[in-house]
């Protein structure tokens, strides 16, 4: 294995690994459901992909390549269906979205949010 | 047989080869048994039509996932920017977009392709429109600008 | 790593202990067996946590490899996991059926409907 | 660095768990064990590589399957119990 | 560093575990439960059991996670606090029962042999035979496989023949009047474009991947159990997106039944071919003409019946569920 390759994979799992803390972060600190879920989205999305590529630069067979490979895909495939799948049954059973007032911006300090369910 | 039928014939016989990696004629006589078996499955439930085996994107996804990525990539370093500020100030906005028909594929990238770039959900696709949550509203407006609906519907076609 | 020696022990016995905890104390049925479960699953620990050798890999015989964890241990809890979904579904299976008799799953009512009768 | 990576997992593991336990609502916590996933798919495919022996990724692609089939399967029974249950006459709102 | 990163999943396990104890929503237990089940798999996952940890991640976060939301949707939500005080229900007097079994048990782990010890008893009796013998006498590199379906093949047996006891007692207890008239598919669901159109995509693959799985057990981790929850899993999404009605129609519940059963007899019909051949019962060796070729036989059809147990009951238990809360929900 070439160094460029080792440093890009040791690039791309620190950033990758950056990603999903920042994703996690957002989770606790945004305010209310729908925001959280765009939070969530950043760590099943761009972490997952950089993590996954991260390791198929060191990965030692083209079968363990494959399988990151199609386990990437998966990711991809699912992850924005479930949540949007979520999002929906959130929206449909009644739990209303944080809105900024007329022209306004929220103050969005981690608080309950609003809405039952 | 129909042109689905075959390409997923051969979806399966590459997964499994993906994954198996063994070249023994017990492995090769078991995958054919399973590759049959999963094809029968498959036909009983109904699920080897054109929505499952979407042959005709084939030739246009690279370059649309090309773009994708930039955009991901774009969106990414907001939404990050914006959970790591000192005090949040949030601007989330639920918007109803109307858009032309496309078709059930064709509203599937579309809508996985906005869930997929962070900062927008989509919540709901109907015939003509489509609901999005976005972090901020300056999403909206770069959806309502309709490049991405652009590139799904050439993808479509 | 001299006091790790017992650690994962008494992570186990520490479950072990919340599980029974929730078994005996709490009134709901449900969460009487998902109390059940922790339970079992602090075993499947324990057998585990005694398979593992220090700088061993999994029994999965590869060459260069020597040093290889307990496969006993680990045939003994891949079945007991099956088994135990197989009895919990067993037992929610009884607690639909005690809703549908007493019209509830809290013990203390079921109890005083049993004296009523 | 697979174990910088590797902790990075866990640290977002730990807050994802903050967010399961704090809900509020349901949803949030759909949310926080979807996430939980994710991260366990990541955490599993690191300690492959961290332990020498990356070739049993199957496990990973089970995770990654099983995330998506018990979000689905949530959503649909709690959309159920909404729906027929509420004859249970508690109050849907959260303590 | 691997030691670091599992003391952290077992500190998680124990704070997940004392949340779950704390909280009332059983919804939110539910959802905790499910963590809990995955961080075990991870933990699995370092001690070097994959076979166990592909178990777990099917069936401690996936399938139990369902039945016990299944069971949830009719029993209700929330956990009540006992009202009356004469009730069963004495926490400070449990608390206490709890801490000093606890202690003793703490006490008592002085004595085991510290944790990666080469030299702890379970390490010195039979595993070396199984260890070295396995790969001369088997031939197949994953060990697990081979203690699982040859060496213990009686133990498996009698797993087997338990899940499918348990198959028939849900049956039993739940049964449901499948005649009734059935209700209408579930809309919201159907509507669903993206849900379905993915699914359609997804659900050939899962089911060659549990084929997979279950054929490739004797190479990597995986084999029956694991396959056939797998397998399973692609009938629950099935059933979950296009209703109870349409899954029923391309499994029809009676064959399931027989499969379940049939899945018993591959096994057992095994171990008589070998008594047939002159051998002990399950004793491969007699299967072929030299041994280890037997013992692939042997393992190979011992692990399809295995799948075939697993997943037919999985189904089964899955959709007398999933009938009985449907039955349950209409309106009366």
């Amino acid at each position: 294995m070439s160094m460029v390759t080792t440093y890009l994979s040791w690039a791309l799992l620190v950033l990758g690994g950056f990603l999903c803390v920042s994703g996690s972060v957002g989770l606790l600190r945004f305010p209310d459901f729908f925001t959280r879920m765009h939070a969530a989205s950043v760590t099943d999305t761009l972490a997952t992909g950089m993590i996954l590529v991260g390791l198929m630069l060191q990965a030692p067979t083209w079968i363990v390549f494959g399988k990151l490979v199609m386990i990437l895909v998966f990711v991809l495939l699912t992850s924005p269906t479930a949540g949007h799948a979520l999002a929906k049954a959130a929206l449909h059973s009644g739990l209303k979205p944080l809105l900024p007032g007329k022209g306004g911006k929220i103050d969005a300090d981690p608080r309950p949010s609003a809405g039952g369910v | 047989m129909k042109i689905q039928t075959l390409s997923l014939t051969l979806l399966l016989i590459i997964f499994w080869l993906l994954n198996s990696g063994l070249f023994k004629p017990l492995i090769f006589i078991l995958g054919a048994f399973s590759v049959v078996l999963v094809l029968f499955i498959s036909s009983r439930m109904k699920v080897i039509d054109e929505e499952s085996q979407p042959l005709h994107l084939t030739k246009n996804i690279p370059a649309y996932y090309a773009w994708l990525l930039k955009e991901l990539v774009m969106s990414n370093i907001k939404v990050v920017s914006t959970i790591w500020q000192g005090h949040l100030q949030l601007q989330p906005a639920l918007t109803t977009i109307k858009m032309d028909h496309l078709s059930d594929m064709g509203k599937v990238i579309y809508a996985n392709s906005i869930s997929l770039t962070p900062g927008t959900v989509t919540t709901d696709v109907t015939e003509n429109s489509i609901t999005v949550h976005a972090l901020d509203k300056s999403s909206i407006t770069d959806i309502q600008s309709g490049a991405m609906e652009a590139r799904v519907r050439k993808l479509d076609n | 790593m001299e006091f790790l020696g017992l650690f994962n022990y008494w992570v186990v016995v520490v479950l072990m202990m919340i599980g029974f905890y929730i078994v005996i104390c709490s009134n709901n049925l449900i969460k009487k067996l998902i109390g059940l479960t922790i339970f079992q699953t602090s075993v499947f620990i324990m057998y585990i946590s005694m398979g593992k050798i220090e700088g061993g890999t999994a029994p999965i015989l590869a060459e260069g490899v020597t040093l290889y964890s307990n496969p006993l241990t680990h045939v003994l809890i891949l079945t007991a996991i099956v088994v135990g979904i197989a009895t919990t579904a067993l037992g929610l299976a009884i607690v639909v059926r005690i809703k549908e008799s007493y019209g509830t799953v809290e013990e203390d009512e079921i109890h005083a409907k049993d004296k009523k009768a | 660095m697979f174990t910088a990576a590797a902790i990075a997992v866990l640290v977002a593991m730990a807050l994802a768990l903050v967010r399961a336990y704090a809900g509020p609502t349901l949803y949030d916590r759909i949310l926080a064990v979807n996430v939980f996933g994710t991260k366990t798919v990541l955490l599993i495919a690191i300690v492959g590589f961290l332990t020498g022996r990356p070739e049993f990724l199957d496990i990973v692609m089970v995770y990654a399957l099983m995330n998506f089939i018990t979000v689905i399967g949530i959503l649909r029974f709690f959309e159920y119990s909404v729906s027929h249950a509420s004859a249970n006459s508690e109050t849907i709102k959260e303590q | 560093m691997e030691s670091f990163i599992h003391i952290i999943i077992l500190s998680m396990l124990v704070t997940t575990a004392a949340a779950i104890v704390r909280v009332k929503d059983l919804f939110a237990v539910t959802m905790l439960a499910g963590i809990y089940g995955l961080l075990s798999a991870s933990f699995f996952v370092l001690m070097d059991a994959h076979d166990v940890a592909f178990t777990e991640a099917a069936v401690g976060a996936g399938i139990s996670t369902l039945l016990i939301l299944t069971t949830l949707s009719m029993t209700g939500r929330f956990e009540k606090a006992a009202e009356n005080p004469k009730s069963n229900y004495k926490p400070a007097l449990a608390l206490t029962l709890v801490t000093v079994t606890g202690a003793l048990l703490i006490y008592g782990t002085q004595d085991m042999p510290a944790f990666g010890a080469a030299d702890a008893p379970v390490q010195t009796h039979v595993v070396p035979r199984y260890l070295n013998d396995s790969a001369t006498e088997i031939d197949i590199p994953n060990v697990v496989a081979s203690v699982l379906a040859s060496y213990r093949g009686y133990d498996t047996f009698g797993e087997v023949v338990v899940i499918f006891t348990a198959g028939i007692g849900v049956l039993a207890l739940i049964m449901s009047t499948v005649s009734t008239a059935p209700v209408a598919l579930r809309a919201s669901m159907e509507e669903h474009v993206i849900l379905r159109i993915v699914s359609k995509m997804l659900i050939p693959l899962i089911l060659i991947f549990g084929l997979y799985v279950q054929f490739h057990g004797e190479y990597g981790p995986g084999g029956g159990f694991q396959a056939g929850v797998i397998f399973a899993s692609a009938f629950f999404l099935y059933a979950m997106l296009f209703g109870l009605t349409a899954a029923r129609k391309v499994v029809n519940s009676n064959w399931v039944q027989a499969l379940a059963a049939l899945g018993v007899l591959l096994y057992g019909s095994v171990g008589v071919l070998a008594m047939i051949n002159g051998g002990n019962f399950l004793d491969y060796n007699f299967l072929a003409q030299d041994d280890v070729h037997g013992q692939h036989m042997g393992i190979l059809f011992v692990e399809l019946g295995v799948g075939i147990t697993v997943a037919s009951v999985m189904i089964i238990i899955f959709f007398t569920f999933s009938t009985h809360q449907q039955r349950d929900g209409e309106p009366d």
